[in-house]
């Protein structure tokens, strides 16, 4: 037990070195590439929480994430909210219009409450385009790099500290909610709703909830990447992004805290992985440019074959593969125990 | 067993990924430029620019050995035409590539990328798209265009009607920034009235159109002399059906720079017979000085897209290289440092003054950050676009109104 | 006699004309196992499905402690401390069993999410009283502590029988709804449960028993209706049952002619 | 002005309403919910173009050829992907026929690039004038399809054997099982139908648009189609696919002058989830029971 503790305790302290030092050896590139995980991450921790936990397929989280994209943005530039402020601002306005789409859940289940959310996706876009006086429609909104603390947040450095932050937060508050009756009453409402009802559960409260709770995450994320991008537009939000972040959680592993940090990066990363493939083979063989078709062939045939082979997502396949190495390394043992 | 294969794989890939990109390191002594280009996704009919630019260097590189000896090294990735993708090009190309010069693309990229360029990083940016807000030399100092802008082609097609004598004209848009945007520009700017032309109206239609007929059954109602549509081939194909369809003649339809394109006469047919694109280039294969240069390279290369987009693209190159050069004599033959380098290169552009990029447009003087601001109007006659009219300078015109 | 606890009042349940409950009436005394036979299809789970309010009756009345809950929602009955064992398991597959136990408990839960989100203060309190309890109460009682981490699917399914007692348990009910709490035991488990529900009553909870094993009901209950195509047919003590002409009719003498 | 919108959103309709169809097959045999009819349909009209313009034979042979083609395609995905699918819960359904929407696109963009093409005139000329709208050949194509497709599925469902095995397999697998049906195969031929189906539709909507990646997108159009007119209905397919089109071009002409924005779009799904609220299984859909 001791000696566990301190594994975890070993654990932090790497984590928090890599933390203060990252952004001081990797290229702007790089961080580039972490901060858009990490705010995908928040996302995707988010949706999981909805979709993964409490068995609610949304479709809108591209368009949730926008709202917070939207209110931070308009807080910020039209009526100058501190930067600081206008993230958890924009969280709960995105809750407030999650759980207000979260309403047909009262009387729709699976992939009705999904065409439902899918609805609010196409809706919301529409508001996105046309609410011009609010939004500025396709013109879209910039926004000037933030202060925090009197420093200039321009550029990938400063980020990094608020992005990985944050999404580190996100997490810890998630891993908690699950230690509670909230996420038990959740995992409930997915795994037997009537039963769970019986039992004294409040479903629709608790469906709400589970909404409102996402779609905060889905607009602090949209917050972060509105002042990263320092420019807000609908086109950033659209459907496609919403099933990205479903892929991210099932590639990563519904229902499990890991599984929307694995996914977020492994969606994030991935494109960039084919890329270097293709370069690194086109120096040898000349390439066609459309063989940038194959980051979206390679995307969606990972989405199947981790389906078809191992529902459980890159957390179970990362589990196994270190019990793996564990029993390679050390004892015949171990392996027996990591596979059963 | 299966599942153990597939993880295995998993960690070589990785592994591969971080060498490879370790492999990334830049070159000395070259000249890294960037293009953000769309390979994939919308838009990719017209990506025969970025095509050109990357050719145009080759065949520098292949004639004279590199720019007073300097190779360019030509860096061309995939912005799919999405905010976040060209922002993601564009930190690559700036910290890991060193580029000194970047050839960009869509307009909410070029929008996005605006602190970045003018006042993070500081690297020339001429981008494809046109879009306005970008063209400002005192506010956006390293963003550059090639051409009249969305808005200028719209009065572009006032102006041309207005000497057919029309006394009427209406706007068929998209609901993207693109056709929406524009378009409200243009009435904001109220050229029509100065010309004496009425516009009757704009009709709105969504991005992703499969049947414009309601849309169409509007405008035939209004019943303007012209119709300008801002969109692009494929849902031009889609408008000039319709219109056929609900009996509007294609030779009232003029339409974008971007519906300069074969595909349509090809697709439509008689119905398409009239159509009227701006152009703001000459077609591949006609007869310019500039066209010389682009056969010797095809004489020995295949051409990716043979369409007046190529042409634009190797323009575009021409008036990239000269400006290099010309800083590279000024640091009497050597490369200056890459900050340095990238304001010099933008200074030099600015100060580009008709300069002959070869009879593709008219000689270039990049004072505006736009090079030029005249087109031609097309027109498809039997299946074959023909151009109309001399070039238009929209500048000129808009000065001579203002003058009055 | 002491006051009664639940009172069913004719209550009426229609499946788009097909009647399945057609007038049943019953009444639960507190401290009191009663028990509801009858043969299959009879409505003894649709009558229990209804005082949960997972169907909504047609007519009648459901009373509990004086109270009316005829047009509560399931959720509102469980605050009622009514809760019940499901006859196919309903467990939640997705949760360990000390997880499963913990969610019987939910009415009792009061912090809020924000806390729960924070894991601090009052959730912090509430979780480990609550688990202290249930490993004190509900573990030593059914014999569970070794499986409280293994996820509920992977257990034989006597435990999983004795886990959904467990957490029907959990919520400290006042009445507590068994349906056919050995259907599909050996007799050992059978005794073993027999044993436990003994043990349940000791603790003062009204008991509603639905059971097919007639030797068990005629052993442990106090009263027994009988139910046949969804009326009353009898009720009494077991010996006035076993007397009823009607109801050895009904079971054709079966069980307790020897 | 009225007229003229309702034959326009009849034409556009029947375009959706062969789009629905093929979705609306597939739920019926195997209770899989289709994200990737879209790209189906699209790589149906990329098959068909490479065979028609690619073989130097006459159309009676080419057509044919890019039919067997494309059910050979969903007998694939059938066997290679859904076979080890069974069971598993909803969002993984969802999720792979996401997944089979990339491979299909990644593909078809690897062979046939990103090009706008014209498609071949493959459809006999016959276009005629109604209340001062020129109805172009692709609409009543489309139109006589659906109504063709329509009756065939009927008649297929409720008198041939296979039809009824079908809806045995998708009411019970078990027992069809113990009926002596193999419900793979079964499921497999719906996937070859509903891919061929999703041809005809590629084919209507490439002669109205350019062949391109864009095709695609009508996938998630059709879904307040399939919605309104039910999951499980083959009638409800069609007559979702009319209505749809025609509020959607009337809500153009009319509203679309008011409120600036592309409404007819947006109406369609504003429909979707009021159809949800008020009645979630649609005009003909069936409910499903919980049961405790």
């Amino acid at each position: 037990m001791a000696m566990h503790r301190n594994k975890t305790m070993i654990g932090i302290g790497i984590a928090v070195i890599c933390y203060l030092l990252g952004p001081f050896v990797l290229s702007d590139y790089m961080l580039y590439l972490i901060n858009l995980a990490a705010i995908a991450t928040i996302g995707a921790v988010g949706l999981n929480i909805l979709t993964g936990y409490t068995g609610l397929i949304a479709m809108a989280n591209g368009a949730f994430i926008g709202v917070g994209a939207y209110t931070a943005a308009v807080l910020y530039t039209k009526l100058g909210v501190p930067f600081l402020l206008t993230i958890p601002i924009a969280g709960l306005m995105t809750a407030v219009v999650g759980m207000i789409f979260g309403i047909p859940a009262l009387r729709l289940r699976g992939f009705y409450l999904a065409m439902s959310t899918l609805a609010a996706q196409i809706l919301l876009m529409f508001v996105f385009n046309n609410w011009t006086s609010i939004t500025s429609g396709e013109r879209g909104i910039f926004l000037s790099p933030p202060n925090l603390f009197g420093i200039s947040l321009v550029g990938d450095r400063g980020f990094f500290f608020l992005t990985v932050g944050i999404a580190a937060l996100g997490m810890l508050l998630s891993h908690n909610l699950f230690k509670t009756d909230t996420g038990r009453a959740f995992i409930a409402i997915r795994d037997r709703d009537i039963a769970a009802n019986i039992i004294g559960v409040d479903i629709f409260k608790y469906k709400l909830t589970s909404f409102a709770i996402s779609s905060f995450y889905a607009g602090v994320a949209g917050a972060l990447f509105g002042f990263y991008m320092t420019y807000v537009s609908p086109e950033a939000f659209g459907l496609n992004v919403s099933i990205d972040y479903i892929a991210m959680i099932i590639v990563g592993g519904l229902g499990n805290l890991w599984g929307g940090l694995l996914g977020a990066v492994f969606v994030v990363i991935l494109p960039e992985f084919v890329d270097k493939v293709i370069e690194f083979v086109g120096q040898f063989i000349p390439m066609e440019y459309t063989f940038a078709a194959f980051r979206q062939l390679v995307f969606g045939l990972l989405i199947i074959i981790f389906l078809v082979w191992e529902p459980k997502g890159l957390t179970e396949i990362l589990r196994r593969l270190f019990c793996w190495l564990k029993a390679k390394i050390f004892s015949p043992r171990s392996e027996v125990e990591s596979l059963e | 067993m299966i599942k153990r294969i597939s993880v295995v794989v998993m960690i070589v890939a990785l592994s591969i990924f971080v060498f490879s990109g370790m492999g990334l390191a830049k070159a000395k002594q070259e000249i890294p430029i960037g293009i953000i280009g769309v390979f994939t996704g919308m838009d990719t009919d017209v990506n025969g620019m970025s095509y050109g630019t990357r050719d145009y260097f080759e065949w520098y590189n292949d004639k004279f050995g590199g720019i007073k000896g300097y190779p360019i090294k030509c860096i061309m990735l995939d912005g799919k035409n999405s905010i976040p993708d060209e922002v993601k090009n564009f930190k690559r190309l700036v910290s890991v590539e060193k580029a000194v010069l970047i050839n960009g693309w869509g307009t909410g990229g070029t929008k996005a990328l605006k602190d970045q360029v003018n006042k993070v990083v500081k690297i020339p940016y001429l981008s494809e798209s046109l879009a306005i807000e970008v063209i400002d030399p005192v506010n956006c100092p390293y963003n550059f265009v090639l051409g009249p802008s969305y808005e200028g082609q719209i009065e572009i097609g006032m102006v041309w009607a207005k000497m057919q004598g029309a006394k009427t004209y209406a706007i068929l848009h998209n609901d993207i920034e693109y056709g929406r945007g524009t378009t409200k520009n243009v009435i904001k700017a109220g050229l029509a009235d100065k010309l004496g032309l009425e516009v009757l109206g704009t009709v709105e239609y969504p991005w992703h159109l499969t049947d414009c007929t309601a849309q169409l059954l509007r405008i035939k109602k209004m019943n303007p002399d012209y119709v300008y549509i801002q969109d692009s081939a494929t849902n031009c194909t889609t408008i000039l059906r319709d219109a056929a369809k609900v009996g509007f003649p294609a030779s009232k339809l003029i339409a974008d720079c971007w519906n300069f394109n074969p595909i349509i006469p090809e697709t439509l047919g008689k119905d398409a017979e009239g159509f009227k694109p701006i152009m703001l280039f000459p077609d591949y294969g006609s007869d310019i000085p500039l066209m010389k240069e682009i056969l010797e390279y095809a004489a020995t290369h295949k051409i990716e897209k043979k369409d007046q987009n190529y042409v634009r693209g190797w323009t575009e190159g021409k008036l990239i290289v000269e400006s290099i050069k010309r800083v590279i004599e000024k640091s009497n033959g050597k490369l200056p440092k890459t900050a340095q380098f990238r304001k010099m290169i933008r200074d030099e552009m600015e100060a580009l003054e008709n300069f002959d990029v070869g009879g593709s447009v008219p000689p270039v003087t990049y004072a505006d950050h736009q090079g030029t601001s005249s087109a031609m109007i097309g027109e498809v006659r039997d299946g074959k676009f023909v151009s109309i009219s001399d070039w238009i300078d929209i500048r000129k015109v808009r000065e001579e109104l203002n003058k009055k | 006699m002491s006051e009664t606890l639940l009172k069913v009042e004719n209550i009426h349940l229609t499946f788009g004309g097909l009647k399945a409950i057609d007038g049943i009436s019953l009444d639960v005394c507190n401290d009191e196992l009663v028990s509801l036979i009858g043969p299959n299809g009879a409505g003894k789970t649709s009558t229990i499905n209804c005082i949960c309010k997972f169907y909504d009756i047609d007519s009648g009345q459901i009373f509990f402690n004086g109270e009316n809950i005829t047009r509560l929602k399931p959720h509102q009955v469980a605050r009622h401390r009514i809760s019940r064992s499901f006859q196919n398991l309903d467990l939640f597959k997705g949760m360990t069993v000390l997880e499963n136990i913990k969610l019987g408990a939910h009415i009792n839960i009061r912090s809020g999410i924000l806390s729960d989100l924070l894991y601090y203060g009052k959730t912090r309190k509430e979780e480990r009283e609550l688990e202290d309890f249930i490993v004190e109460k509900i573990f030593s009682l059914f014999g569970l502590s070794k499986y409280r981490n293994k996820h509920v699917g992977s257990l034989p399914y006597g435990l999983q029988k004795k886990i959904d007692i467990a957490r029907a348990l959990a919520a400290r009910p006042k009445l507590l709804i068994l349906d056919e709490p050995v259907a599909g035991m050996n007799s050992d488990e059978t005794k073993e449960i027999t044993e436990d529900i003994q043990k349940i009553r000791e603790a003062d909870i009204s008991i509603l028993l639905i059971e097919h094993d007639m030797d068990l009901v005629m052993n442990i209950s106090d009263r027994i209706y009988v139910i046949n195509f969804g009326e009353n047919i009898a009720d009494g003590t077991p010996q006035e049952v076993t007397a009823n002409s009607d109801v050895i009719n009904i079971y054709l003498g079966k069980s307790f002619e020897n | 002005m009225f007229i003229q919108a309702l034959i326009a959103g009849i034409a556009v309709g029947s375009v959706y309403a062969l789009i629905a169809l093929g979705m609306v097959l597939i739920y019926k045999a195997s209770s899989v919910i289709n994200f990737s009819q879209g790209a189906l349909v699209m790589i149906g009209a990329y098959i068909t173009y490479a065979v028609v313009t690619g073989i130097p034979a006459p159309l009676w042979i080419t057509i044919p050829i890019a039919i067997v083609l494309s059910a050979l395609l969903g007998v694939v995905i059938e066997r290679l992907i859904f076979r080890y699918m069974t069971g598993v819960d909803l969002i993984a359904v969802i999720m792979v026929t996401l997944g089979i929407s990339f491979l299909l696109e990644g593909s078809t963009t690897a062979i046939w690039g990103t090009l706008n093409y014209s498609f071949p005139k493959i459809l006999p000329e016959m276009s005629f004038s109604l209340g001062g709208i020129h109805i172009s050949e692709v609409y009543i194509w489309s139109f006589i399809f659906s109504m063709v497709i329509l009756v065939m599925f009927t008649l297929f469902f409720k008198y041939s054997k296979i039809g009824l095995r079908m809806r045995a397999v998708a009411d019970n697998q078990k027992a069809s099982i113990s009926l002596g049906i193999h419900p793979g195969k079964m499921i497999s031929l719906s996937w070859a139908i509903s891919c061929v189906v999703a041809t005809i539709g590629g084919v209507m909507l490439a002669n109205i648009k350019l062949l391109n990646l864009g095709l695609s997108g009508i996938g998630i159009l059709v879904f307040p189609v399939v919605i309104l007119g039910g999951l499980d209905s083959i009638i409800g397919a069609v007559l979702g696919g009319f209505i749809i089109g025609i509020l959607g071009s009337l809500s153009a002409v009319y509203a679309g002058g008011l409120m600036g924005g592309a409404v007819d779009q947006v109406v369609s799904f504003v429909i979707l989830l009021i159809i949800l609220l008020v009645k979630p299984y649609g005009l003909f859909g069936t409910k499903e029971t919980l049961r405790l």
